[in-house]
């Protein structure tokens, strides 16, 4: 685990609203697992007072970069677009638990910012179909070509792909050994039934307010079931954010 | 070479910097960056008599240049602290002191006989906003401070440490209670209750409406506190609310406290406690002073 | 074109933004750089029956997201207000509130008379940390909070705003005293109670030793007061304490207020009232909601 | 009085500690006394929460340029420096009361950061000697010495000009019809009494920490002595920064 400043490469928008940053950390290109994520400090002073989490998009061990797709929110996040290449950020990473990546045949599926995690995780699988749902503009989509057997489309306005959610991009997950998902809640709550239904393996990634981001406050709580079926609060930092599908209740 | 070492009631700490409850878990995840040894004092999660799950989130909320807070006493009570959590903390040279949190009397009392002496001190958690059956009330009339802390001594093995809530009129008033009732040193400030809303979804951000103020923006609130108490008792005061940088730690000093806790800072940086414990020892080496007490409550008026 | 008026107890404003007392003078100053017709009310600074000159200085102290201050009532006196400040005020079309202090009931009631229905409104300021001499004891304790209420009501002629001070135990048992005491609407929150220490010459930088904090840090104990409030009395709120921009302003309206006020967030941009004012509007309009009262209180709990 | 954005174009360093940034903005130019100030938002966000005052050095009505020049003592200043030319700054101004520029032959007396204020002074004063006292190097004293019919220097270490204090540079102040000073409250007090005793007018720039900068907090209050004798507080911002010394007390 690494707490240190990087050097930024770049930072762009890559979509409306939607900026890609790479820096350079050789220590966590190599760590990081697809999934992971780092704890970003923004800004020099006390506003905003929080780090924010990114996950990892790609970690280029070869390279020793790390890039981060992040879509602009509130102060944090239009705060950082500020962020030139040769400044650097106080990062802390690779944190949390991330995908654990899976010899079959498997599906990623992501909807608006959540698609980003998934691609370096899509790039580790052996064999990879993508579904990527945007709002409008679509992002990183030839990098997921790259490294996926079959990439389908979806947005809400039909900009990228089919009109409409990212699940109805298909019936049945029965093809596959294990699907991935990131995004809304909603979202995400559709794919664990299907995955349920289908009998398939599914792994999420969710989100939660957090303060440390290492497992220390407690603070973001995610509700889990354990195998007896009682049910507690895990830490999404750090017994996440991936969690299996049968453990992570989604509820609101 | 300045002294840097505090004796609180008894607690021998190298150093007068110590980590705040509840933020700092049971020392492991902060352990991972640096040696805990390093550090004066950890107060732990704090401990209930059975597990407890906490509250719903969201659980926290950022505000200008502080948090929110409504975790809610989660914690895997007090047995598993000891079974499972202990033997890590004291591989390490640092003191461990206990905070308690409770419903009733008997229940803090049950934690306090429990823990025995396998602990460097008790922290009585009688302030935490956000458990609902009782832990205010303890905590802001004179009365029950005072009966709370009696009761507890009379079955405490080790030094006992009464941590005050800010929330009240008169905080002279509480810590003399608290004092009277027989507390060998006093800490504060806990958290200020504050609420934030979501004007979008127009709901409170924390699921629990309230939560805790911390961090930065409570300092000048918490400085005030210390030194108003420092002048009122006469029992040892371990400080904090927004402690970020030495500088903060030596204001906490000179207000009156003996010691110090870091709390939301560890949030921005996990180096924190360490890096003020460095500062601290600078600042005295070259101002020429020999020990950390002798600035103590050194405030001019 | 949603409607921003409002009725205070009687106070009618095209707006509900309203200035803060002791952060905006008597208007004339921030008059240069807009016309004051485009707020909803002034409340002028503390007024005592005689002039004051107030504390020595530093009288100011930034804070993280705060700052405190010990102005400690600087002001020429009800008489000369009414001569030479409130014609020049009463030139704009502006709600005006009277802000008066005393260190008796007999002070208070003798501005009252004196202020008659000259102005708007009067505002009681029974919570300034700043004035030794009785002004925080007036507001900490429900008994008189009670009778001063009642006394000053008595003989007032126009609405009367009590103003609370969030440095106490419980804010809606004092809220309930000022209500049935016969307060027309309640203002909060006043200041908190702070101290800073300037590390090098070790000295508190105020040189009244404590002061009051205000601005962005202490906003989120400002929504919980109001929020707990607005659940206890049936009279109207002002909402106050950190409100920097028309989303805070939203933020405390949700909580429970009536109307807003702007201090400390004028120091930094002379336009913020009006911003805000502008701000809300838009609000209601992109949200299709016909009137500024329509939301207040309507928090989603 | 103007509020608005102002582009920078230089921001320097300009002795060891010591910058000077240039700003356009023609309204302030055209609108400035010597003496008087700019009230600065430093910053974007809530941190540093204040304006900081910093006296107008020189204005150039023709080039609608303003340079400030300011001393890094704490973090608003700090932050200050890292502005670069093409950004803009938060800028109030010109506030406050300053010098009144008399005919006779004058005196600007400056120690430390409070030599920046005089210049602007002194190049509109018909006749004028300056006394600048620094801690260690010396900074505007080119420019000094353009406007100036003499121009005696000191430091405290003897880097610039004579070491010690500048109240030291002269024994009387009798030849000048009127004195200006700038600097610690310590030589204020000193030029303060030297000119009582020599029978000369004396105007005095004091420096309280503000607020609203523009009269309404009441919180950079200035102890001054009335006609009748009876002390009062003034605004430091409204009523001063500039005072005639008779009625200006300087006690701690
Ligand atoms: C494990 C994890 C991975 C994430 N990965 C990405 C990513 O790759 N790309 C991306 O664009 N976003 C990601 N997010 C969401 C991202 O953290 C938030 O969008 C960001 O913190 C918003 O900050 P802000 O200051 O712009 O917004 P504000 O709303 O001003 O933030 C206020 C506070 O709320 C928190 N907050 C707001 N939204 C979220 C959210 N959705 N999740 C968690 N905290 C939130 C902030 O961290 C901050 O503490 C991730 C979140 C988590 C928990
Ligand atoms: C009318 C006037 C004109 C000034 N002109 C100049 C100038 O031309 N060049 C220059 O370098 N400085 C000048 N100063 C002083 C300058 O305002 C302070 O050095 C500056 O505010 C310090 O800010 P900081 O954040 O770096 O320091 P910090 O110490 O971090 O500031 C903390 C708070 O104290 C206030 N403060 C600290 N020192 C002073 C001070 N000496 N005077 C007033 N407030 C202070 C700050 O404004 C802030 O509110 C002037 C001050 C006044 C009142
Ligand atoms: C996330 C969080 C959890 C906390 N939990 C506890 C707790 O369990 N027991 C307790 O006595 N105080 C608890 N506190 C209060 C802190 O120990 C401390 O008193 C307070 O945060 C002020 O210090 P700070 O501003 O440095 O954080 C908690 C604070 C935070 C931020
Ligand atoms: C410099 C200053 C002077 C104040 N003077 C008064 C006063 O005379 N009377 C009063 O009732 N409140 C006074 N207040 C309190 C404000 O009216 C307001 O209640 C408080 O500052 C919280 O609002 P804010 O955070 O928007 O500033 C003063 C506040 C400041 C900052
Ligand atoms: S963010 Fe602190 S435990 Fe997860
Ligand atoms: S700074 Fe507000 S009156 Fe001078």
């Amino acid at each position: 685990m690494v707490y240190k400043d990087c050097e930024i490469i770049s930072n762009k928008e890559i979509a409306q609203g939607i900026y890609e940053l790479c820096f350079v950390s050789a220590q966590i290109a190599e760590a990081a697992e697809p999934g992971q994520f780092v704890h970003v400090k923004i800004g020099k002073g006390l506003d905003p007072l929080l780090r924010r989490p990114i996950s990892i998009c790609k970690a280029d061990a070869g390279q020793g970069v790390i890039s981060l797709v992040y879509q602009v929110v509130g102060r944090g996040t239009k705060v950082l677009t500020e962020y030139g290449p040769g400044e650097v950020l106080d990062v802390m990473g690779p944190l949390g638990k991330g995908f654990p990546v899976i010899e079959g045949k498997c599906a990623v599926i992501g909807g608006g910012i959540g698609n980003a995690p998934l691609l370096e995780l899509a790039s580790r699988l052996r064999s990879c179909d993508a579904y990527l749902g945007f709002r409008s503009q679509g992002y990183k989509v030839e990098e997921f070509n790259a490294c996926c057997s079959q990439v389908q489309l979806a947005s809400d306005d039909g900009t990228t792909g089919a009109k409409g959610f990212v699940t109805a991009l298909f019936d049945s997950l029965k093809q596959y050994d294990a699907v991935y998902t990131c995004g809304p809640k909603p979202m995400m709550r559709r794919v664990k039934e299907m995955c349920k239904r289908d009998g398939v393996k599914c792994y999420i990634s969710v989100e939660e307010r957090m303060g440390c981001g290492v497992g220390a406050c407690l603070v973001c709580a995610c509700k889990t079931q354990a195998a007896d079926g009682s049910l507690h609060y895990s830490k999404a930092c750090k017994d996440g954010p991936v969690f299996d599908a049968e453990e992570v209740m989604l509820d609101e | 070479m300045s002294n840097m070492a505090v004796d609180i009631a008894g607690i021998r700490m190298k150093n007068p910097v110590m980590t705040a409850s509840g933020t700092y878990g049971f020392g492991r995840e902060y352990g991972e960056y640096f040696d805990l040894s390093l550090l004066g004092g950890i107060v732990v999660k704090g401990l209930t008599l059975k597990p407890r799950e906490g509250n719903k989130p969201p659980r926290i909320a950022e505000t200008p240049a502080g948090i929110l807070n409504s975790v809610g006493l989660q914690n895997p009570g007090v047995e598993y602290f000891l079974e499972n959590e202990l033997p890590f903390l004291r591989k390490h040279d640092v003191a461990v002191i206990a905070n308690i949190a409770g419903n009733t009397e008997e229940e803090y009392c049950a934690m306090t006989e429990k823990l025995g002496a396998s602990v460097d001190g008790i922290e009585l958690n009688i302030s935490c906003p956000n458990v609902k059956e009782g832990g205010v009330a303890f905590g802001t009339r004179p009365e029950s401070v005072y009966r709370i802390t009696q009761r507890v001594k009379a079955c405490c093995k080790v030094p006992l440490i009464v941590k005050l809530s800010p929330n009240v009129t008169d905080i002279r008033e509480i810590a003399l209670s608290a004092e009277e009732g027989g507390a060998d040193a006093l800490s504060l400030i806990n958290t200020l209750l504050g609420m934030a809303i979501d004007i979008r979804t127009r709901r409170p951000i924390l699921s629990n409406i309230v939560g805790g103020l911390s961090g930065p923006a409570v300092k000048p609130v918490a400085v005030r506190m210390v030194w108003q108490v420092a002048q009122a008792v006469k029992i040892p005061i371990i400080g904090m609310g927004g402690i970020t940088t030495w500088e903060d730690a030596v204001e906490f000093i000179l207000a009156g406290a003996d010691a110090v806790s870091v709390g939301t800072a560890n949030f921005g940086n996990p180096f924190a406690p360490v890096e003020i414990a460095g500062g601290l020892k600078a600042y005295l080496e070259a101002n020429e002073i020999g020990a950390i007490g002798d600035i103590k409550g050194k405030v001019m008026i």
